[in-house]
C-alpha cells in the first residue's frame, strides 16, 4: 500500500520501520527496493528535463550565432550583447507597460519580442555595414572587432541603465509551475522550451521557403555566382547578419525571464554559444539544434556526479578534446560543395 | 613473383586501382598510374579531370578510399601524411605559384633546402658554405641571382612560377610533381621552363600536369591522359593527340 | 646559448631597445630610493610598482606576439599560463607568511583554516621552497602548453577555432579556480603577502628590486624572442604563418614547430605573471577570465604584430592609457576607449604602431623605392591570391 | 499577360568592350582585348586553356576589376558596376565549371535568377524545360548531385530565367557527353534565333563554334591575335591560329 505511493516520503517510512516481524521486513525491503528504482527512473526523468531545458536555452543563444558564424563565418564576439539588448529591449517595454498600461503587462512578452528582433537586427545591421564588411576573410581581425564593440554595447548599456540587475517581471502565464509524476515542470522553463522550437522552426522555414532565404543560402554557398545570378550580395551579407543578431535579441526576450538582465547577460552566454555551434558542426542547423540538447542533457546528468561547476568544467574539457577528434564538428558538411 | 609485383617494385610511383569520392562524386575513379626512376610524364586532361586531386594523394594531402599508392617500390604513401611524404622525396609545385611571400627569394630557398628540418636544427642552424653555394647555384639555374634580396612577394607571376621550381631544386626530392608550370607565362619563358624541366630530368623523376600543348610537345615526353578521373590514353605526344576520344573530350575537334 | 645567436639577433633597433629597458630598469628604482622624497625626479613608490606591472604585461605581450605575430596562432587564453604562473608564485607567498595569518596557523593559508581543512593538499607541497616555485612557475604552464597544443595542433585544429577552444581552456580554467574546494583560495585568491626570500614585499628596496628584476626578465624574454625570429627557425615559423600547407610539403614537421613556440611562449607567460604577483600584492581567479586574455592581445594589434618592440611597446602604452583613464573624471568612457580601440586598430591600423612607422620609415632609410614596390606587390599578392581559383 | 512573361523575351541590346587590361597581382591576364557582341548574333571567342578566355568573361561580369579600358553595354558604361549590377541590367553568365549551388535544388537554383525580375515576372519561361526537358524532372534534387551534362544544362537555365539581353558562356561543352551538346547546341542557336539576345560563346571545341558562330576571335597569350567573321571563315586557319 505505501509502495504505491512511490515517493521520497513513503521511502522514509519503510526504511525507518526499525524491528518489525521478518514478513513486514521483507515486505517494505521489497518495497524499498522497487521505491528506489521508481525514484532512479524519475530522478532519470528529471535530469532529463532540466537538460531539455538548459539545452533550449543554449539553444536559443546559439540559434543566432549559427546564422552569423555558421552561415556567414563572421566570429562575432558581440552576439552576446545583442542578447542583452534584447533582454534590456523586454525590460524597458515592461517599464513603459508599468508605468502607462499596466493592464497589458500580460502581453508585454509578446510586445517585446518583435521589439527586440528589430532592435537588436538593426544594430546588427549597422554592425555589418560599418565594421564587418571590411574584415571579411580576415576572422582573426573580426574576433577583435566585434569583442571591442562588445565592450562598448556593455559600457553603453551600463550607462543608460546602471551596472546593477535590472527588475524584468514574468507575466502571469509564465509563473508557476505544475507537476508530473514526481516531477516539477516551471511554466517558464517549458514555455521556454516551445518558443526555442518555434523560433528553431521559423528560422528554418524562412531560410527555405522565403526569396531572402534563398539568397542568403546561394551567397553562402557562392558568393561570385550569387552576385553574377544579380543578387546584391551586400545587402544580402547586411541582411543575413541582421536577422542573426535580430534572433539573438529574441533569445534576450526569452532569458529575461530565467536570468539577471544586467550588462554582462551576454558575457555569460558567448562561451557557450560558440561550444555549441562548433559542436553542432559549423554551417549545419541541424546540428546546433543537436549540440545543443546533447550537450545540455550531458551537463545536467554530469551535474549530479561531479557538481555543478565541475560538471560545467568536464564539457568544456569533453568539447575540447572533441574538437581535436572532429575539427568540423559533429554534422560536418563534407565534400567539394563546402570545398568549393 | 608475378609481373603485376615487379612492375609496382621497379616504379619510382604506382598506382592502381585508385579510388576518390568526395560526397558521392568520383573524383578519382579505379586509377592506375606507373612513373619508371627517371622517367618524365607529362599528365594533360580537361579542367575536373582529377589531375590535382591525383597530386593530392601521392603528397598525403587527400586518403584514397581505397587503392595502392607505392613509392619507389615499397612505400606505402596512403599511410604517411605530407611532412613524412616530403621528407622521402617527393616535392610538390601547386598549380597557384605558392611561395612565402613576405620572405626574401633567397630565404625561400633556404626553407626549401633539404637539411635538418628539426626544431633544434633550425634554431641553432648557422648557414654553410656548402649551403649558400647551392643556393647560388638554384638562384643561377632559375635566372633570380639579382632578385635574391627582394620580397617573393614582389616578383612577376612567371618569376614566382621559377622561384617554386627552383624551391623544388633546393629541396632535392626523388620526384617533382609539377602542376601547371607555364600559366601566365611569355612564349619565352615558356620555352625556357621546358629546357629548365628537361636539364632538370637528368637526375630526377619527373611528372608535370600542363594544358599548354605546345609546351608538352617540346618537353617530347611520354604523356597520359586522364578523364573523370581515370587515364583514358597513354603514349606518345602523337598517339595520344590523334586517340579519338582524346580528341573528343580534351582537344576539341 | 651560442653566441652567433646573439649577435644575430640583436640588430640596431633590438640593441636600442634592451638599453632603453636596462636603463629604465636601473634608473627608476635608483631614483626611488636614492632621491629625497618629493623631490621632482623622486619617482613614488606607487608608481614603481605600477610600472613594474607594466613591465610584467610588456612580457605577456611579447609572449603572444611571439606566438600570434610570427606563427600565426592566435591564443585567447594566454591570461590562463600569466595566471597560472602568478599562483605557482602565491602559493610560494602564502607559504612564507608562516604562522603570521590571522589564524596564525604555522602550515595552513588561512582560507585553508577557515575552510576547516586540517592538512594541506598535496600540491602544496615543496612550495615552501623558493627554488621549487620558480621551476613550477615554468613547469605548471608550460606543461599544460604542451598538452593542450600536442593534442590540438597534431589534429590541426588552427585559426578561429584554436582561438575559440584557448578561450574555453581559460574559462574552464576561471570556473575551477574560482572554487573553495580547489583549493586555491577560490573567489579571494591568494593575498596578504610578507615576505619574498625573507624580504618585506611592501619595502621599498624590494619593490625596486622587483622592478629590476621584471626589466631584467623583458630583456631576456625580448632576447630570447629575437634570438628565435632571427634564427632560421623564425623563417619557418613566418613559413608556417603565411602557407601552413606548403611548408609541409617542404617535409618540415609544422606541429611540432607549434607546440615548441606555443609551450615556450606559455613558460614567458608564466613568469610575466611570477613577477607580476609580488608587485602587486594579490592573485585571484578573474586573472583567468577571457576578457584578459583578449585584452592582451590588443596590447600587440595596437602595438604592431609581429614586431616585438611594438608588442611590448603597445602593452606599456595601452596600460598607461588605461590607468590614466581609471583614475580620472573620464573612468566611465574608459571600455568605450578600450573597444573603440580594438575597432579601431583593426580597421585602420592593421600593422600596429611600430608595424605603420616601419613601413614608412624603411622605404625612405632604404636606398631606392625596392621596399615600396615590394609592399605595394605584396598587396597585389593578396588579392591575386583571392582572385585565383 | 503571363503567356508573355512566361517565355524568355530579352530586349535588344550591345556589348562592346574596348582595349581592356587585367591583371592578376604581377601577372598580366589581358593584353588591349577589344570585342563587340550584337543581338541575335553569336560571337565566338576562341583559344586554348589558360590564354584568358575565362579572364575576358569575367571581366565582362565584373568579376575581376580591370586595369584600363573600357566595357559598355546598352549604350552605358558599365566598367564601374558591380557584378550583380550588371546582371540586373541583363548580363547572363553560364561560367566555367558550372557553378552550380550545389546544395541548393534544382527549382531553387533556377529561382536565384529571380532577383533582377519585376514581381510579376518571377517565374521560370517554359522554353527552359522546353529546351532542357530533364530540368523539369529534376526540380526537388540537389544541384550537386546532378552529372556534370545535366548541370550544365542547370546553368544555362538559371541564366534565361533572368531574361537576360546578353548571354555569356564559358565553355558550356566541356566535359560534356555528346548528346547534350547537341542540345546544348539547338538552345543556343534557338536563342540566337530569337533575335534579341546577344551571345558571346567561349570555346575550344572549334567545330561547335564554327556551327553557331557569327564572328570569331581567336586569343592567345592575353590578347586577341586573329579576328574574322562567318563569310570569310575558314576553319583550317582558325585552327592553325589556335594550335600556334
Amino acid at each position: 500500500m505505501v509502495k504505491a505511493r512511490g515517493d521520497q516520503e513513503a521511502l522514509a517510512l519503510l526504511t525507518g520501520l526499525g524491528d518489525q516481524p521478518p514478513l513486514v521486513t521483507k515486505a517494505a525491503a521489497s518495497a524499498v527496493s522497487s521505491i528506489q528504482s521508481n525514484l532512479a527512473m524519475w530522478s532519470m526523468v528529471q535530469n532529463a528535463w532540466y537538460g531539455l531545458s538548459l539545452g533550449s536555452v543554449l539553444l536559443l543563444a546559439a540559434i543566432g550565432l549559427a546564422i552569423t558564424f555558421g552561415v556567414m563565418g563572421v566570429i562575432n564576439m558581440a552576439h552576446g550583447e545583442m542578447v542583452m539588448l534584447g533582454a534590456y529591449t523586454t525590460f524597458v517595454v515592461q517599464e513603459v507597460i508599468r508605468t502607462r498600461y499596466p493592464a497589458l503587462f500580460d502581453y508585454s512578452l509578446l510586445i517585446a519580442v518583435p521589439l527586440a528582433f528589430l532592435v537588436a537586427g538593426f544594430i546588427g545591421v549597422l554592425i555589418e555595414r560599418t565594421i564587418i564588411r571590411f574584415l571579411y576573410g580576415r576572422p582573426l581581425e573580426t574576433l577583435l572587432a566585434t569583442w571591442g564593440l562588445s565592450l562598448v554595447l556593455q559600457q553603453a548599456v551600463r550607462t543608460a541603465f546602471g551596472p546593477t540587475n535590472r527588475e524584468v517581471g514574468n507575466p502571469s502565464w509564465m509563473s508557476g509551475a505544475f507537476e508530473l509524476g514526481q516531477i516539477t515542470i516551471t511554466y517558464n522553463r517549458l514555455w521556454i522550451l516551445c518558443f526555442t522550437l518555434a523560433v528553431f522552426a521559423i528560422l528554418l522555414a524562412m531560410l527555405r521557403y522565403t526569396a531572402l532565404g534563398l539568397e542568403m543560402r546561394a551567397v553562402t554557398q557562392n558568393r561570385r555566382m550569387a552576385a553574377s545570378m544579380g543578387i546584391a550580395t551586400s545587402r544580402v551579407d547586411a541582411l543575413t547578419f541582421g536577422l542573426g543578431s535580430g534572433i539573438a535579441g529574441i533569445a534576450g526576450v526569452a532569458l529575461s525571464q530565467i536570468d539577471n538582465v544586467s550588462p554582462n547577460l551576454g558575457q555569460s552566454y558567448i562561451i557557450d554559444s560558440f561550444m555549441v555551434v562548433v559542436f553542432g558542426g559549423v554551417g549545419n542547423l541541424w546540428g546546433t539544434l543537436v549540440g545543443a540538447f546533447t550537450l545540455g542533457i550531458a551537463n545536467k546528468f554530469l551535474e549530479p556526479v561531479a557538481g555543478a561547476v565541475l560538471g560545467k568544467i568536464a564539457i568544456l574539457v569533453l568539447i575540447i578534446l572533441f574538437i581535436q577528434k572532429r575539427p568540423r564538428g559533429l554534422f560536418a558538411l563534407k565534400g567539394r560543395a563546402v570545398e568549393a | 613473383m608475378n609481373v603485376m609485383d615487379t612492375r609496382a617494385t621497379s616504379a619510382m610511383l604506382y598506382l592502381d586501382g585508385v579510388h576518390v569520392s568526395f560526397d558521392g562524386f568520383h573524383a578519382i575513379n579505379n586509377l592506375s598510374l606507373t612513373l619508371a626512376p627517371g622517367e618524365m610524364r607529362a599528365i594533360i586532361g580537361p579542367n575536373g579531370a582529377g589531375k590535382t586531386t591525383m597530386m593530392d594523394i601521392i603528397t598525403g594531402k587527400t586518403k584514397p578510399d581505397e587503392g595502392t599508392v607505392l613509392f619507389d617500390g615499397t612505400v606505402d604513401l596512403t599511410r604517411l601524411d605530407e611532412t613524412r611524404i616530403a621528407e622521402l622525396g617527393i616535392g610538390r609545385k601547386f598549380q597557384k605559384p605558392t611561395v612565402f611571400e613576405s620572405q626574401t627569394v633567397q630565404d625561400n630557398l633556404l626553407l626549401a633546402l633539404n637539411v635538418d628540418h628539426s626544431v633544434r636544427g633550425t634554431l641553432f642552424w648557422r648557414g654553410s658554405k656548402a649551403e649558400s653555394e647551392r643556393i647560388d647555384k638554384v638562384l643561377e639555374t632559375i635566372r633570380l641571382t639579382d632578385a635574391r634580396n627582394r620580397l617573393a612577394g614582389s616578383l612577376s607571376h612567371g618569376q614566382k612560377q621559377w622561384l617554386e621550381i627552383g624551391m623544388l631544386l633546393a629541396q632535392d626530392p626523388k620526384v617533382l610533381l609539377v602542376d601547371e608550370p607555364v600559366a601566365g607565362m611569355t612564349d619565352v619563358e615558356t620555352h625556357l621552363t621546358a629546357e629548365l624541366l628537361k636539364e632538370i630530368n637528368r637526375n630526377h623523376t619527373i611528372m608535370v600536369v600542363e594544358h599548354d600543348m605546345t609546351f608538352v610537345r617540346e618537353l617530347g615526353v611520354k604523356v597520359t591522359c586522364l578523364h573523370e578521373g581515370s587515364v583514358l590514353a597513354e603514349g606518345s605526344i602523337d598517339q595520344v593527340s590523334s586517340n579519338e576520344r582524346v580528341v573528343e573530350v580534351y582537344l576539341g575537334r | 646559448m651560442t653566441p652567433h645567436i646573439l649577435t644575430r639577433s640583436l640588430d640596431r633597433a633590438a640593441t636600442a631597445f634592451v638599453l632603453l629597458v636596462a636603463a629604465v630598469g636601473v634608473l627608476i628604482p635608483l631614483s626611488n630610493l636614492l632621491l629625497p622624497q618629493g623631490s621632482m625626479f623622486q619617482v613614488p613608490t606607487y608608481l614603481v610598482a605600477l610600472w613594474g606591472k607594466y613591465v610584467c604585461y610588456a612580457i605577456l605581450a611579447l609572449s603572444i606576439d611571439l606566438i600570434w605575430g610570427y606563427c600565426g596562432i592566435l591564443s585567447l587564453g594566454h591570461g590562463a599560463f600569466f595566471a597560472l604562473g602568478g599562483y605557482a608564485m602565491g602559493m610560494y607567498l602564502m607559504r612564507q607568511i608562516g604562522s603570521r595569518g590571522v589564524y596564525g596557523n604555522p602550515i595552513l593559508p588561512d582560507f585553508m583554516v577557515f575552510l576547516n581543512w586540517d592538512k594541506l593538499p598535496w600540491y602544496w607541497y615543496g612550495f615552501d621552497k623558493f627554488a621549487f616555485a620558480a621551476l613550477m612557475v615554468l613547469v605548471v604552464p608550460g606543461l599544460l602548453a604542451f598538452c593542450f597544443g600536442w593534442l590540438a595542433f597534431r589534429s590541426r585544429v588552427t585559426g578561429v577555432y584554436l582561438s575559440i577552444i584557448t578561450q574555453a581552456m581559460t574559462y574552464a580554467l576561471l570556473l575551477a579556480f574560482f572554487r573553495n574546494d580547489f583549493g586555491f583560495g577560490g573567489n579571494n585568491g591568494l593575498t596578504d603577502f610578507k615576505d619574498i626570500l625573507g624580504f618585506n614585499v611592501q619595502a621599498e628596496g624590494t619593490r625596486a628590486a622587483l622592478f629590476l628584476l621584471s626589466c631584467l626578465a623583458l630583456i631576456i624574454a625580448f632576447l630570447i624572442c629575437r634570438a628565435i625570429v632571427s634564427s632560421k627557425l623564425g623563417k619557418v615559423l613566418i613559413a608556417v604563418r603565411d602557407a601552413e600547407s606548403r611548408t609541409r610539403f617542404l617535409g618540415y614537421r609544422v606541429e611540432s614547430y607549434k607546440l615548441f613556440v606555443f609551450t615556450l611562449s606559455a613558460c614567458m607567460a608564466g613568469v610575466a605573471g611570477a613577477l607580476y604577483v609580488p608587485q602587486v600584492g594579490i592573485i585571484n581567479p578573474s586573472e583567468f577570465a577571457p576578457a584578459n586574455s583578449i585584452e592582451a592581445v590588443i596590447w600587440v594589434a595596437v602595438g604592431g604584430r609581429g614586431t616585438l618592440i611594438g608588442a611590448a611597446l603597445g602593452a606599456v602604452v595601452v596600460n598607461y592609457a588605461k590607468t590614466f583613464f581609471t583614475s580620472g573624471p573620464l573612468a566611465p568612457y574608459w571600455l568605450f576607449m578600450l573597444g573603440a580601440l580594438f575597432i579601431l586598430v583593426t580597421l585602420l591600423l592593421p600593422k600596429g604602431i611600430v608595424g605603420t612607422f616601419n613601413s614608412w620609415w624603411e622605404p625612405r632609410r632604404s636606398t631606392g623605392i625596392a621596399a615600396d614596390e615590394a609592399s605595394a606587390a605584396r598587396e597585389d599578392g593578396i588579392s591575386a591570391a583571392k582572385m585565383a581559383e | 499577360m503571363s503567356g508573355w512573361s512566361k517565355c524568355i523575351w530579352g530586349a535588344r541590346a550591345m556589348l562592346k568592350i574596348d582595349n581592356i587590361n587585367l591583371y592578376y597581382g604581377a601577372a598580366q591576364a589581358l593584353r588591349g582585348v577589344s570585342l563587340t557582341a550584337e543581338p541575335g548574333k553569336v560571337t565566338c571567342v576562341l583559344g586554348r586553356n589558360g590564354v584568358g578566355k575565362t579572364s575576358l568573361l569575367r571581366a565582362m561580369v565584373g568579376q575581376y576589376p580591370i586595369a584600363s579600358g573600357a566595357i559598355n553595354f546598352d549604350g552605358k558604361d558599365i566598367t564601374a558596376l558591380k557584378p550583380y549590377e550588371r546582371a540586373r541590367r541583363g548580363i547572363g553568365f553560364v561560367p566555367q565549371g558550372r557553378e552550380i549551388f550545389p546544395l541548393l535544388t534544382v527549382e531553387e537554383n533556377l529561382k536565384t535568377g529571380f532577383g533582377p525580375l519585376k514581381r510579376e515576372d518571377r517565374n521560370i519561361p517554359n522554353d527552359v524545360f522546353s529546351l532542357f526537358p530533364v530540368l523539369e524532372t529534376m526540380l526537388g534534387r540537389r544541384g550537386g548531385d546532378l552529372s556534370g551534362g545535366q548541370q550544365q544544362q542547370l546553368a544555362i537555365g538559371r541564366a534565361l530565367v533572368m531574361r537576360p539581353k546578353l548571354l555569356l558562356l564559358d565553355e558550356p561543352t566541356e566535359g560534356i557527353q555528346p548528346s547534350i551538346i547537341k542540345d546544348i547546341g539547338r538552345a543556343i542557336s534557338y536563342l540566337r534565333n530569337l533575335g534579341n539576345i546577344a551571345i558571346v560563346l567561349v570555346e575550344q571545341y572549334l567545330d561547335f563554334a564554327c556551327e553557331l558562330g557569327d564572328s570569331f576571335a581567336v586569343m592567345d597569350r592575353g590578347a586577341v591575335k586573329y579576328a574574322c567573321d562567318r563569310a570569310n571563315l575558314d576553319p583550317a586557319e582558325i585552327s592553325r591560329q589556335m594550335a600556334l
